[in-house]
């Protein structure tokens, strides 16, 4: 694997590399190189099955954090190509010639976050949602509680409770001095 | 035996048939059940089914042609059963049997599936148009074996009247076309199975390919009238086969157990097979059955038989 | 194995190249010519599987254009993640897929004991381990039903779905829960096995061999299944890496990709599991391999039962899960369902709730990109028959 | 008042049919839901025994409720004992069950297939999410409360609800038809602007006609 990382950063500029465990490895490249270097990693090195393409939303910077699973059968390495791309205006080289079933993930990620892939067939059909006309819901700024209390009538007669005060108030009421409780050390 | 008389009698018959066709239905629904290892339904759920459906509410129709879609249907199972004579030397249950009401009946068999046909069409869902090309064809490929099968027959007992037939088998089982003339049996009883629309051959109804074909649009007081007519068929068509190939009843027992064990054979097979495709299925019926259609009128006309 | 030379009926079949006409590499559908009739096979459908749709164009009984549409079960599972804590997605999770859900909870909770580097203690592997075997067997037990009922075979259906309430009983007995379990939370299980727990399983895995043998008898080897099932949807080793097929339909067709193999996970790398392939790649391959990978699974279950320790403890020490916060990261955990790959990708920044959360479900190539490829040329009859043979579970599509 | 006055208020009380092209508009029903009044006492009491001995439910697993109703269906539970038979066409049917959440997708589907069913018709909700959300109260996608779009007779609980407890409610839904106290149909036609607006307010893209019978 080392090999291959090796490899890779003589060809593109590796932004970041993590290895997770000893199968799972991710790599950070930028937006113009992924195509190249899916390519090469699908068809030279053996990475030849595209298990997702999803997306991340990162709203605090701005950016769209496109992950790209790839699996190399002979090894069983999954290799995660990472991408950043700006969040207004978002947009991406499609990768639908590689793999046969990539158009998928596009339409789902134009429908769910709004990143358009242009040239990539049906990738403006609906998917899941049908005559959606808010922002795309996955985005991390659309409030899906607020537009439920909205839109579906809520039945009165339901509470929500933090589980933490709720048992807090309710189960442990020395909660401080129980001896029960292992409380998280951070 | 005045007219009067005559539709007194066949009032009678007709009732008698209908409710013991959709017990059968009920008991193979039963049957079915303890195959599949259920419990299964009562034995005279049919009467509720019919009895539900026709009062229902409301009913939508789509024009005039879909509802004669199932007055068609009831008069072809009307029309079967009517000219069949039931109980061999019976007054009740002699039907309106005449010469040549073979011929007849064997039109009325399949007159009711063409008026169906017309009626379901008007239904406008695209299933049914499906549903009703590959009844049609099926239709057209089991008439082949069941005809060469009746040919036999005739051949056989020199007769187109279906009370000279069954008189012709009086006298001991031997006597019976299942053993005089055992291949035309094979061909009709195969047809059969496709006549009675159970696994392999329910192309037509389908559910998991097209959700009940035909009759998908029928409802309420038109379904209860289809519901109704698949009693009286079944049971015309089994009283049919008795008559031509089992020796006939002279009594409503005999009549009933014989029934039973040819319906029973059908229900059987149904519940140990998947069904058919629908070009398989033509293709099956043109193949073994026809065969063995052809083969028994050699036998019977060439060879000369036993008879 | 069986043989595409074997096949009886193949040579019957009509060419179909010829519909429809083909213009550019597109095919031409012209639909006010009245030559081809458009049909919505589902949502309202007793063949499709699930609460899914295929838009099919067909010409008589043969099937010219399919499209499949999903989002009848879109409940935004990911999103509604997003908005609770990490110990309160587990109710979620296990609804993604219906008839199988403890895969779903395995991979939420493996992947959080990943980020946070947790290690569960050895015996609520084998637990874990059992857990997944079982609930492989149910959801084998109602494919095979399925099978058989979009065949017109309902008698295969009711026996083996009726069997598979024994195992939910049994699923009762251990976790609490019939359909859905929430069994394996993270560190470990929930529960220890009751007592007479594995005398009854080993029972049952006798009664459902037994059964087993029923159903070879009657379905696998049964003449019509054959000749409707041989030829079906022939998926090529070509088209695995293309469309991205895994689980026992690219197995069918000679890829040897098991994750219980090939990247083992809980326990499996201590049990003897057996890679099914096929080279055939149709229908009947697959359901030939999926018959085989029950009878495994149930052998499987019984060397688990053996050499589940008595002793142990069934939970890691873990910080109190109502706070729980889990170190910034990200991880990909798949698992072997019986549809194939079944992974969950988390990301986590730090805070008591995942930043992202994404189930990804064998079906969602399954149903659309091949379905979708497989269903032209193909008789209105078999579509059913090629859904189930898929395997396609629409809840995981579109979570 | 002339016969033109009464037609256009006939006319404004019509809804359009707007969600369908204009050419297919006449191939659809325009007409508003009528109110069917039951038959006389004795002949509605006998109808109402045999339709609770002969219960026919839509094959239309709507969401994981569709689970349950498999064991139901097969030989550990078998519904077939009590007269429950499915029925792959809604023109049939007489019940539809609602296995679970619906989300916004489904409830257009759900309409529609309900609609089209011949009354009297009866409905039974499976799962807390039709009641109100469940545990999907929060999501974008999913409706909470079903009674707000089409009549409901008879709700069970329970995530998911076990057959048992789906033969209770069964039997729940049988007393009462036998009391006669089912009139969902009707109610629905009496209440029909504010179900459509309802239906209207949460399918955005309304491309179905306004009358499905």
């Amino acid at each position: 694997m080392e090999q291959l990382i090796r490899k890779i950063k003589g060809m593109v500029s590796l932004k970041a590399y993590i290895k997770q465990r000893d199968d799972l490895h991710f790599i950070t490249v930028k937006k113009e190189q992924l195509e190249l270097i899916l390519s090469h990693l699908k068809n030279n090195e053996g990475f030849t099955h595209l298990a997702f393409l999803q997306a991340v939303d990162f709203i605090e910077d701005g950016k769209f954090q496109l992950t790209y699973m790839l699996c190399n059968y002979e090894t069983n390495v999954n290799l995660g190509v990472l991408v950043l791309i700006d969040r207004d205006k978002a947009e991406m080289n499609s990768i639908h010639s590689l793999w046969a079933h990539a158009w998928q993930y596009q339409r789902e990620l134009f429908e769910l976050y709004g990143i358009d892939f242009p040239g990539s067939p049906r990738v403006h059909e609906s998917f899941v949602l049908e005559g959606w006309d808010e922002i795309p819901p996955m985005r991390r700024d659309f409030d899906t509680l607020e537009y439920s209390d909205q839109t579906f009538y809520q039945r009165p007669g339901r509470s929500t409770n933090d589980p933490a005060e709720y048992m807090k108030e309710k189960m442990y009421k020395n909660y401080a001095a129980s001896p029960m409780i292992r409380r998280d050390n951070e | 035996m005045s007219l009067a008389t005559q539709i007194f009698y066949a009032v009678i018959s007709v009732t008698v048939a209908t409710a013991y066709g959709l017990t059968l239905g009920g008991i193979t629904r039963k049957i079915y059940a303890r195959v599949h290892g259920r419990f299964g339904p009562p034995v005279w759920q049919p009467f509720l089914d019919i009895i539900q459906t026709s009062g229902r509410r409301v009913s939508v129709s789509h024009g005039n042609m879909f509802l004669l879609g199932p007055v068609f249907r009831l008069a072809g199972g009307l029309g079967t059963y009517l000219f069949i004579p039931v109980i061999y030397g019976s007054a009740v249950f002699s039907n309106f049997s005449m010469a040549g009401d073979l011929l007849l009946v064997m039109y009325f068999v399949f007159f009711g599936q063409l008026g169906m046909a017309l009626g379901a069409g008007q239904g406008g869902h695209p299933y049914s148009p499906i549903g009703i090309a590959r009844g049609l064809a099926q239709m057209s490929t089991f008439e082949l074996p069941f005809a060469l099968a009746v040919i036999a027959v005739a051949i056989q007992y020199n007769s187109l009247n279906i009370t000279s037939i069954v008189a012709a088998q009086q006298g001991g089982f031997m006597n019976w076309t299942l053993f005089t003339n055992p291949l035309a049996v094979v061909a009709a009883m195969i047809s059969l199975l496709g006549m009675n629309m159970h696994s392999p051959f329910s192309i037509v109804l389908a559910p998991q390919e097209i959700p009940i074909g035909p009759p998908i649009e029928m409802n309420s007081g038109f379904l209860s009238i289809l519901q109704t007519n698949r009693g009286l068929f079944a049971a015309a068509k089994l009283v049919l086969f008795m008559n031509l190939f089992f020796g006939g009843a002279t009594n409503l027992l005999e009549m009933v157990a014989k029934t039973f064990f040819i319906y029973m054979f059908s229900v059987f097979v149904g519940a140990a097979y998947p069904r058919f495709r629908p070009e398989q299925s033509f293709r099956f019926f043109l193949k073994w059955p026809t065969i063995a259609g052809i083969l028994s009128i050699i036998y019977i006309a060439y060879l000369g038989g036993t008879s | 194995m069986s043989n595409l030379s074997k096949c009886k009926y193949r040579g019957y079949e009509a060419d179909r190249s010829k519909y429809p006409e083909m213009e550019n590499g597109k095919a031409v559908i012209d639909l006010d010519s009245h030559k081809y009739t458009k049909i919505w096979q589902g949502p309202q459908h007793p063949g499709v599987t699930g609460n899914m749709s295929v838009e099919l164009i067909v010409n008589g009984d043969e099937i010219v254009h399919a499209k499949t549409h999903v989002g009848y079960l879109h409940r935004g599972f990911e999103k509604l993640m997003e908005r609770r804590k990490y110990i309160q997605c587990f109710p979620l999770v296990c609804r993604i897929c219906v008839p199988e859900p403890d895969t779903n909870e395995y991979c939420v909770s493996a992947a959080m004991e990943d980020l946070a580097g947790i290690t569960v203690p050895e015996k609520a592997l084998w637990l874990r381990t059992l857990n997944l075997e079982m609930s492989r067997v149910a959801s084998f037990l109602m494919w095979i039903g399925g099978q058989a009922g979009s065949l017109g075979m309902g008698t295969i259906g009711q026996w083996t779905v009726g069997m598979r309430d024994f195992w939910l009983d049994l699923f009762e007995e251990m976790t609490g829960g019939r359909v859905y379990h929430m069994y394996m939370i993270p560190g470990g299980v929930r529960k220890d096995l009751p007592a007479g727990f594995k005398e009854k399983t080993r029972e049952l895995i006798t009664r459902t061999g037994k059964l087993m043998d029923d159903v070879d008898k009657s379905f696998m080897s049964n003449v019509i299944v054959k000749s409707r099932l041989q030829g079906l949807g022939i998926i090529t080793p070509e088209m695995v890496d293309e469309y991205g097929i895994v689980g026992p339909n690219a197995r069918a067709c000679g890829r040897e990709c098991d994750i219980r193999i090939n990247n083992p996970y809980v326990k499996y790398d201590q049990l003897d599991v057996k890679m099914i392939t096929s080279t055939v790649g149709d229908a009947y391959a697959r359901a030939q391999i999926r018959y085989q990978e029950l009878r495994q699974s149930l052998d499987l279950m019984s060397q688990i039962l053996d050499r589940i320790p008595e002793k142990g403890a069934i939970q890691a020490k873990m910080p109190n899960l109502v706070n729980w916060k889990i170190p910034a990261g990200q991880t990909y955990i798949k698992a072997e369902s019986t549809r194939g790959e079944h992974g969950f990708y988390m990301v986590s920044d730090g805070s008591e709730k995942p930043r992202r959360v994404f189930a990804r479900g064998a079906s969602y190539t399954h149903a659309i990109a091949v379905l979708e490829k497989l269903a032209v040329n193909i008789s209105l009859s078999d579509l059913a028959a090629l859904m189930v043979s898929l395997h396609t579970c629409p809840p995981e599509i579109e979570r | 008042m002339n016969k033109k006055h009464m037609d256009e208020i006939e006319n404004q009380m019509k809804l359009a049919n707007a969600g369908i092209p204009e050419k297919e508009r006449d191939l659809f029903a325009d007409a508003r839901p009528v109110k069917v009044d039951p038959f006389n006492k004795y002949y509605e009491g006998f109808l109402n025994w045999a339709r609770s001995r002969s219960l026919w439910m839509l094959a239309f697993g709507t969401g994981c409720g569709a689970i349950e109703l498999r064991p139901l269906m097969t030989s550990r539970y078998d519904m077939s004992r009590y007269g429950i038979a499915p029925r792959p066409t809604p023109r049939q049917a007489s019940v539809f069950i609602i296995g679970g959440y619906s989300s916004i997708k489904t409830i257009k589907r759900i309409v529609r297939s309900y609609e089209q069913m011949q009354g009297p018709k009866y409905v039974i909700a499976l799962g807390s999410c039709t009641i109100n959300g469940g545990m999907y109260y929060d999501s974008y996608n999913t409706i909470n409360r079903l009674d707000y779009y089409i009549p409901v007779d008879v709700y069970i609980a329970g995530c998911m609800p076990r057959p048992e407890a789906l033969i209770a409610g069964f039997n729940r839904l049988k007393e009462k038809i036998r009391a006669g106290e089912c009139e969902g149909m009707n109610e629905y036609t009496e209440k029909f602007d504010w179900y459509k607006s309802n239906q209207k307010q949460i399918i955005k893209d309304w491309n179905m006609p306004d009358y499905n019978w």
